[in-house]
């Protein structure tokens, strides 16, 4: 049936829920999980088909394959900082919040960190399941007030003549980060450069990658 | 609409804890969480907007306090009980009344099919877009009734236009079930005109749509 | 400071729960709670505004969930520990050390006095008011780095003077131990301009102090 | 010894109690209570002093007994509109945050409501202890927004033409409200009169006093 758009009306059940369902997440994930395939608004081949897909398919090593090409091939980079989206398409990691793709390049004098504060977009399909930090209060609340003390805690020790720009996705237009290629790999393979990039790297609360690896 | 959920700038928070960060799931009941509300969500009238903006109407201890994915399917479950799907009964029972079975649920090759599909947000423009890159643009000093997308922490404030996207659907009506294009940029605020504290030459990068902004 | 003790005008909240409200205590740990915190406070030099400064940068969720008195317990334990009256290490394992007792606590008598006793918060000025009654005002579009009082529902807003009442000490200082007399408005907004939603023709009234306003 | 004015140090040490005080209201009161009188940092007396005058001595008949004042006492009205702090006093009252108080006058065309959208500021003297709902995160979000909705939940249905006033209170001013005079009630003795003041009215949450009690 249709939402009946109100917002007054999901604040009210919210708080039905809020006051019947189990407060444990664990209990209360099952008793839900039991009474949604029972009622049949889910399907248990699907829910094992969403797991497995971020588990086993879909994660952080695409976006790591997709920043090698960039240090690599400079007509890719070029593609990938002007449409990102198509760009990661060519891939073949189109999927979930990939459509509006930007990629945000790191310089000796710019560093770009990405968060969302309004709720805790993400590129999927490029860089898999958000870490917790990313969707915690705590990131979402300083990333944009403190982003150097953000940078810090995660020991990336920033210059003050770097200017970070921080990137707040509050639309359908998700951002990754694309950092600098470490020193000394010259003549490296696309895929030994691949595994030098870090999943935090690409969000921006890593910076310096090594060339022996992370 | 303004609620504890617009954390940007917001002081009084710890060290960020950087547990679980190299796995996909940081438990069994995260995971399943985060398949049950995408499951359920699948191919049904729930839109995106709608679904962040009952995200937003969550009890508010609840939104700063319980796991995230956790957070999903709660929501997911509010828009399923708003829309007749299941009912508050069932849900509070714990039990499926026979006679209402929802038919059709997403399947695997549903999944499959839309893991690899982006969905797109661009529409044409009805309008010529006010503003052009360069640009210098004042947000409105309050947010909206509704769901919206300007941050608190960026209302009333002085930027310049980094990029034009074109039109996007506004997330403000989508949230009340209608598509409405509307153009979109990108601005650039100075993180020392956002913020009293600040003392270095930061910026801090937004994406507002048109009516966000204080027309000049 | 931004955090999520400025409450006012947010949504999601429900219902007011009206329990205990004929009781002046609701449970005999919430009077214990009230009365071990200002009987810790006492004469010490524990300003209300580094009080409420301190209560403001208690963990958010604690804020939001702890209950009231617990959270001013907690408030005057954390100004104790800041000045040195008693430590961490002798909070976290719940014994004194011996060596460092404090001699001089408030006694009852000094209770008594307290309770007869009026605090007055107004200073002379030490410069001529820059509003009068009947002026049009407008609070700054954003907070103040430490301890102010300046709600963010009232920021960037345009009000009018309702009173002038005289200097008063300002919080912002307060909150850093020094004491700063500087003009109080009372300052009535149209609830309209405060709250996109609102069609009524209400008023809110805020009492700020001078350097709330932009000069105009 | 002297407070550090420092806010990430409280930060920090609130973090630190978070940890590590009992979570349980009842056990973290108690253990805290043991420790502070052991330390020397308060007298189990003057704990009781606190306890007991808010029991027995300070409450709402207070303030009960000022409106009822300024309801038969034309004079004393106008001194209690005009300087509420030093009208209280008169009448022995003085004391917890009656220092800069303002009596606020309900009449058929304006209703005051107050509230304190920062922490929980109210005029202990006259009215005694706040009651929950006044500290509440609900009614402290709500009061200044929708504060018909508010009313309406406390039984009071006001018509559109009335006005209302909300008066948050973020100075040290505190603020009481002086309800209108009940019909009926022609020469009722001021203590009869006090009796129909209820605490609520005082705070704006109720309106209409009944001749016959609350």
């Amino acid at each position: 049936m249709e939402p009946s758009y109100d917002s007054a009306k999901v604040a009210e059940i919210h708080r039905h829920l809020h006051s019947h369902l189990p407060s444990e997440p664990a209990l209360r994930v099952k008793a839900l999980e039991s009474l949604l395939v029972e009622k049949g608004l889910v399907d248990p081949a699907a829910l094992d088909a969403w797991i497995e897909a971020y588990t086993e398919e879909i994660g952080p090593k695409r976006g790591a394959m997709v920043v090698a090409r960039a240090w690599t091939d400079p007509d890719f980079k070029a593609r990938l900082l002007a449409d990102a989206g198509a760009a990661v398409d060519e891939m073949g990691f189109a999927g979930q919040a990939s459509g509006h793709l930007q990629a945000v390049e790191n310089t000796d004098a710019v560093h770009n960190l990405v968060v969302c504060t309004l709720c805790s977009c993400y590129p999927f399909a490029i860089l898999g399941m958000a870490p917790p930090w990313y969707k915690a209060n705590e990131y979402r609340a300083r990333a944009v007030r403190d982003p150097r003390g953000v940078l810090a805690e995660f020991g990336v020790a920033l210059e003050p003549e770097i200017a970070v720009r921080v990137w707040d996705s509050t639309a359908e237009l998700r951002y990754m980060v694309v950092p600098q290629r470490p020193a000394g790999t010259e003549g490296f393979s696309v895929e030994a450069l691949a595994a030098l990039v870090t999943r935090n790297a690409m969000i921006g609360t890593d910076r310096d990658l090594a060339a022996g690896g992370a | 609409m303004d609620g504890v959920f617009d954390l940007g700038g917001k002081q009084g928070f710890g060290p960020v804890d950087r547990a679980h960060e190299d796995e996909p799931y940081h438990s069994e009941a995260d995971a399943r969480a985060y398949a049950l509300s995408v499951a359920a969500r699948g191919e049904r009238a729930y839109p995106i907007d709608w679904f962040r903006h009952t995200r937003e109407n969550m009890v508010p201890t609840d939104y700063l306090t319980r796991p995230y994915f956790d957070q999903w399917l709660q929501t997911t479950l509010a828009m399923a009980i708003d829309a007749g799907d299941i009912s508050l009964d069932e849900v509070i029972s714990g039990k499926a009344d026979a006679l209402s079975r929802t038919p059709d649920p997403m399947r695997a090759d549903d999944v499959r099919k839309a893991l690899k599909t982006p969905v797109n947000f661009e529409r044409e423009a009805t309008s010529a877009p006010a503003f052009a890159v360069g640009d210098t643009v004042r947000t409105d000093h309050q947010g909206k009734p509704g769901h919206s997308r300007l941050p608190a922490y960026a209302r009333g404030a002085t930027g310049t236009v980094h990029a034009h996207r074109g039109a996007h659907l506004l997330p403000d009506a989508g949230a009340q079930g209608a598509h409405v294009p509307e153009h979109l940029y990108t601005v650039g605020f100075a993180a020392r005109d956002l913020f009293p504290e600040v003392e270095t030459n930061d910026t801090i990068y937004l994406d507002l749509w048109e009516s966000y902004f204080v027309r000049r």
